[in-house]
């Protein structure tokens, strides 16, 4: 059992670790929780359902999820946080994050419904046995897919003239800009990026869980958030790394401890490792210069 | 800092502060000239937030009725009006609205709320105001105790739980059992306790206890733990959504198993979300069914589709029914005054409801009669498996 | 009291005034952990939980009086402050605004599985001993207190650490010390607040007091101005009355909610009197005399 | 009389030495300056000295009291007081509050006093206000005592910072570079004015600055900091001729 577990455990993590990816983005860069972030990660599931549900390819539903979620998340940094920036607290940007949370989520309950709505089974589900473990061939294919999107990501960061931006902007924004690094493109391109991710882990949990709804968003956010967290949050790899503990322990907790203290027990796990390690398992230690 | 700025915002919002109050206030004034020619019912429920699937189908059986009545004479001759807020399934929200009805639209009674916590708090204020509040889908524990304003027409988990039971363990054979529970749900966490000792008392075994919770997609790890404890079949106590889920779960691991639960599973997405899954496979107790229905339920459903141009749920039918029962005991007891038709109301027999007869015991606790289990079967739902006819207690 | 004022004011505004009132009380409480000391905490409804459960038993099962009821509450959402309050020696910003979701989970996951709370089916027959006039009373004791508080020495050195930790300390304030007490001071008032909810509402359940509810009282402080009291207490009439008003737009009035936060914040990102104190509008209405 | 004694301190950040078996010993009631090139430690001396950093080795003596390891607020509270390099004021604070909150350390009442008004809080009260105003009137920003902190000119605000460190009591005050971003009237200003307050007060004062001229001015003795190490000290006479100075830190420019 503690196999099966363990990988039911790892699908339910690569979802937090989409998610947590465009928080641990956003937040290195500008250092603002993005709070509507569970709420693009909803609209991507949607997005993908609608265009599924219209006859769609899957892999480009996938992609055009994907794409939708991008101007979504620019458009809502363009709204709602831009107009912010540089001139009030971070605070007043984060209740700002939250007030585009709130609306987006009514919006949907508005046009959808409040109900549970099913996602079709696209891709077909067969269990096939290594030893004595049952795997079934959409974790497999949903794991797959999350470590393709990580991969890229990584690469992205790390190989292109857009992802030398990003790094330059997590370090100093504004010696950036003195660098001549067009600051509010690099910021958009991140939300894109982030948004992006997010609609993927929304669209796999879609099709995984065979459900969507307009409030899923508000969970899931959280619990990325403190994915995020936990592994250092503005650390890419962390993030990673920090939604699939996380998903592993939540799954491990219902399995061994008790089912009841589910979320206790992932939070507490959480203050936990922030105690002994407050930056986080990936994160640095930044000594403040004084 | 630009403190005359600051200062006229101030002044401007206590302005309309006290605007505001004093439009209150104003309201409260005027007296109650219009009470006289429409009498006013309040729905209780919740149009939007994570209960809304309750409240919904709830307002559209209510509107029904209303109508109905109106084109009828109404009640004593009089136009009967309906106040349909959202209390969004919250304690605060509700406790606000029913005051709102109480004071300001003053409602002769409220009718709702689909949920036993949310209508308790609404009882209490309708019980201190001395306003009938008659709950169409409240089905558990300390609802009518509140007081004698208080009524219900639900069918009872204390008295489906066991019958359920028994069929399972003494007509199905299913002995050994596993218990979920939702959690953060308070219809199921109360559920499941009456499930538990209904379990015990017909020599039951219980395999497995494990919890889920409301709003979650992820159940991987209790279907694995349900695969190895091998039950003969699962009793689920939570809402349909889960309950659909959680089938969905079972099937990708190969795991065949039936799910057994209360009226909570009532809903058309049991169905839509659970598709192949859910066939045949979920089974659960409630009062209503569209499945071979009486005459009175037929009537009902017919005006149902021809008006939403969709199925009827178990809320339609009571909120329906709650209507049309304090419509008849208005005017047998030929008066709208709550502390006088209350008394009526409670001497209710053998009601003929759409949503199956209806009694008022002498605690004000309704007994209804048969519970009928339901289950998925084909495009059909719900598909009537069995009546079980209950005795009174 | 309350019947006399009850003969001049609708039941219904009666209700809302009261309800407007304890959230003044538990915003004032979160102002000074977040607005005043510069500590974000989003798991106020934690503490207002801790309040409200503790203080709905202590009637219900020992049947104490009122005012030792909403005490206790008070005192043991203070107790759980001070221990959070730990935390902030190690940790700052958004780090210990996980903690404080974080705590406030736990505490409703705990209540979820609480027998005598009655876990999820919620805490009921709790007496209504709330009323207008207790209410009110203890929100300008709390006004006066805090006003008293955050102009002595020990609220400027609240605000200093706010503005500039290092530099506080160079100053000679114990900052640790200090944001502990921010932090046990403001669970009591979050407690208290609990406590009063829980007696005005008959009712009580754990999903009451979820994530939703601390930012809806976060809002509260960050709209009305951050450190400012007539700030949050402004804050806490608006966004208790918003959903009031807003009843006439119906299922869109969430929609609303949401698009006034951000147009608020873009309009006036300091909160509506955002650093304006009681006592700074003292000395320049002074001094123009 | 020593005030302040530092014994062979060194410090390290992951693995670059910042400070070097540095000895230091300064007199009281005397302005001393220490200087050196960028990243030669000077900061870094004063974070130790104020506790904000625990020396990996070595002892720090204040009056004859061993404080390494003492939190920062004590060490304030013994009456080491400071400024800061990049200006820490409480920006969104009054001129006033900021030189009030100053006066932490040597007040005491404590939560209770405050929230009930007790009268010892309300006497604290009356002293604190005086004094920060008579501070205000010394420093030249009583004028401005109501406005916000970061309003302020730059070189006001510095002005201010010495306020605030003033308002402790300290017997030893260190300055973080003083001067820097002012106009040579306002150097000028500030040299009387650090004069002065060692006069008036009597104080000793420690000062990190990068101007040569106002160093050489203003200081009785000198120490001389380079990659963490002390090469020289003594008076500015001494110092300027000092080989080793010239070659690694004066060499360039003179």
């Amino acid at each position: 059992m503690f196999w099966e577990q363990l990988i039911n455990g790892l699908t339910l993590g690569s979802s937090y670790a989409l998610i947590a990816l465009g928080y641990t983005m956003v937040y290195g860069i500008v250092q603002l929780i993005n709070f509507a972030h569970g709420e693009i990660y909803m609209f991507g599931a949607f997005a993908g359902l609608f265009l599924v549900l219209s006859g769609v390819n899957v892999f480009i539903a996938l992609l055009g999820a994907m794409v939708f979620c991008m101007l979504l998340g620019m458009l809502v940094e363009r709204i709602a946080y831009r107009p912010l920036r540089g001139k009030s607290s971070r605070l007043s940007a984060l209740i700002s994050a939250i007030g585009v949370s709130i609306f987006l989520s009514t919006l949907m309950a508005l046009y959808r419904g409040t109900n549970t709505t099913r996602y079709p089974e696209i891709i077909g589900n067969s269990t096939f046995s290594v030893g004595s473990i049952q795997i079934s061939s959409l974790q497999v294919i949903i794991l797959l897919v999350s470590a393709l999107l990580m991969v890229g990501l990584q690469l992205l960061i790390q190989k292109t003239r857009i992802g030398k931006a990003m790094r330059a902007c997590s370090q100093d924004l504004e010696a950036s800009s003195l660098m001549g690094i067009n600051v509010n493109r690099v910021i958009s391109a991140t939300f894109a990026i982030g948004s992006a991710l997010a609609a993927a882990g929304g669209m796999m949990v879609g099709i995984y869980y065979n459900a969507v709804w307009p409030y899923m968003g508000t969970m899931a956010g959280l619990k990325a958030f403190a994915a995020a967290v936990l592994g250092g949050i503005g650390s890419v790899p962390g993030a990673m790394i920090g939604g699939l503990s996380l998903g592993v322990m939540e799954i491990m907790g219902v399995a061994y401890l008790s089912s009841s203290y589910k979320d206790a027990i992932a939070f507490a796990i959480l203050i936990l490792v922030l105690f002994i390690r407050p930056q986080g398992i990936m994160g640095q230690k930044i000594s403040k210069k004084v | 800092m630009n403190f005359k700025r600051n200062k006229k915002v101030v002044l401007i919002l206590c302005a309309l502060m006290i605007f505001s109050l004093l439009a209150g206030c104003g309201g409260n004034a005027a007296p109650d000239k219009a009470a006289g020619d429409t009498i006013k019912l309040g729905f209780l429920g919740a149009k939007t937030g994570s209960v809304a699937n309750y409240g919904i189908p709830g307002e559209k059986g209510m509107k029904m009725a209303i109508d109905e009545l109106n084109a009828g004479k109404g009640i004593l001759g009089k136009k009967v009006e309906g106040i349909y807020e959202d209390n969004k399934g919250e304690s605060s929200e509700i406790a606000n609205i029913t005051t709102k009805y109480i004071t300001k639209d003053k409602v002769v009674a409220l009718v709702g709320d689909p949920c036993t916590g949310l209508t308790k708090v609404a009882a209490d204020i309708a019980q201190e105001n001395k306003v009938v509040i008659f709950s169409a889908g409240a089905t558990g524990a300390d609802v009518v105790e509140i007081g004698d304003y208080v009524f219900r027409n639900t069918l009872l988990d204390t008295v489906a739980a066991p019958a359920v039971v028994d069929w399972m363990i003494n007509k199905k054979g299913w002995k050994n059992l596993a218990v979920i529970t939702s959690g953060n749900n308070g219809y199921s966490t109360a559920l499941t306790p009456i499930f538990k000792q209904a379990i015990a008392e017909k020599g039951g075994q219980i395999v497995l206890e494990d919890t889920v919770n409301d709003g979650e997609t992820d159940f991987t790890a209790q279907v694995t733990k349900l695969k190895n404890a091998k039950p003969d079949a699962l009793v689920f106590t939570g809402y349909y959504t889960e309950a659909a889920l959680i089938m969905n779960e079972a099937k990708k691991k190969n795991l065949d198993i039936v799910l057994v639960g209360g009226d909570g599973l009532y809903g058309q997405d049991l169905a839509k979300l659970g598709g192949e899954a859910v066939q045949e496979k979920v089974i659960f107790y409630a009062g209503f069914s569209t499945d071979q229905p009486s005459p009175e339920t037929a009537k009902f459903l017919e005006a149902y589709r021809a008006k939403y141009q969709e199925e009827p749920d178990m809320f339609s039918a009571q909120f329906y029914d709650a209507i049309m029962i304090l419509a008849q005991a208005m005017e047998t007891a030929k008066s709208t005054d709550p502390s006088v038709f209350k008394n009526e109301l409670a001497n209710l027999k053998d009601y003929p409801g759409v949503s199956g007869v209806t009694t008022f015991g002498a605690d004000r606790e309704p007994i209804k009669s048969p519970v009928c289990l339901l289950t998925v079967k084909g495009d059909k739902f719900p598909a009537l498996l069995e009546k079980i006819p209950v005795q009174a207690k | 009291m309350d019947a006399f004022i009850a003969q001049y004011i609708d039941a219904y505004y009666l209700r809302i005034m009261i309800f407007i009132g304890i959230n003044i009380i538990m915003a004032l409480g979160l102002n000074l952990i977040t607005g005043v000391t510069g500590q974000l905490s989003m798991g106020h409804a934690g503490f207002m939980s801790l309040g409200a459960y503790t203080a709905a038993i202590i009637s219900l099962h020992y049947d104490a009086p009122f005012f030792l009821a909403i005490l206790a509450g008070a005192a043991m959402a203070a107790s759980f402050g001070f221990i959070i309050g730990i935390p902030t020696l190690r940790l700052d910003g958004d780090d210990l605004a996980m903690v404080t979701i974080g705590f406030a989970e736990i505490i409703r996951v705990f209540f979820l599985n609480f027998e005598p709370g009655g876990k999820a089916v919620g805490l009921s027959g709790i007496p209504q001993y709330t009323d207008f006039a207790t209410v009110w009373l203890i929100v300008i004791v709390v006004i006066i207190l805090n006003a008293k508080l955050l102009y002595s020495r020990v609220g400027r050195s609240l605000f200093a650490i706010r503005e500039n930790e290092i530099a506080a300390q160079s100053c000679g304030i114990n900052t640790t010390r200090m944001k502990i007490l921010a932090f046990t001071v403001g669970s009591f008032l979050g407690g208290l607040g609990g406590g009063l909810y829980a007696h005005y509402m008959y009712y009580i359940n754990p999903q009451d007091f979820g994530f939703m509810k601390s930012i809806e009282i976060l809002n509260m402080v960050v709209l009305g101005g951050m450190g400012s009291i007539p700030g949050t207490v402004l804050g806490a009439v608006i966004l208790t009355l918003a959903p009031e008003m807003l009843r006439i737009v119906a299922e869109y009035r969430l929609l609303f909610y949401g698009g006034m936060l951000v147009i608020l914040m873009i309009f006036r990102p300091n909160g509506l009197l955002g650093d304006v104190r009681i006592y700074d509008l003292k000395k320049r209405w002074g001094k123009k005399r | 009389m020593i005030i302040l004694e530092m014994d062979k301190i060194s410090q390290e950040f992951g693995g670059l030495r910042a400070l070097d078996n540095v000895s230091l010993k300064i007199n009281e009631q005397e302005i001393f300056g220490i200087i050196g090139p960028n990243g030669a430690g000077k900061t870094t001396l004063f974070n130790i000295i104020t506790g904000i950093y625990v020396p990996i080795e070595g002892d720090l003596l204040f009056k004859g009291q061993r404080i390494n390891g003492t939190a920062p607020y004590d060490i304030a509270r013994m009456g080491i007081a400071r400024t800061f390099q990049n200006i820490r004021l409480f920006d969104k604070l009054s001129v006033l509050d900021n030189v009030r909150i100053g006066c932490h350390g040597v007040t005491h009442s404590g939560f209770w006093a405050s929230v009930l008004g007790l009268p010892i809080s309300r006497k604290e009260e009356v002293f604190i206000l005086d004094r920060a105003e008579k501070l205000l009137q010394l420093i030249g920003l009583y004028e401005k005592r109501y406005e916000y902190a970061n309003n302020l000119a730059y070189g006001e605000q510095r002005r201010l910072e010495i306020a605030r460190a003033l308002a402790l009591e300290p017997s030893l005050v260190l300055l973080d570079e003083p001067g820097a971003g002012m106009n040579p009237q306002e150097k000028e200003e500030l040299m009387k004015l650090i004069r002065q307050i060692r006069d008036d007060l009597h104080l000793t004062i420690v000062l990190v600055e990068h101007d040569m001229n106002l160093v050489m001015n203003i200081c009785e003795r000198i120490a001389v900091l380079n990659y963490g190490r002390k090469i020289a000290d003594g008076t500015p006479a001494k110092v300027k001729n000092d080989p080793q100075v010239i070659q690694s830190y004066l060499g360039a420019g003179a």
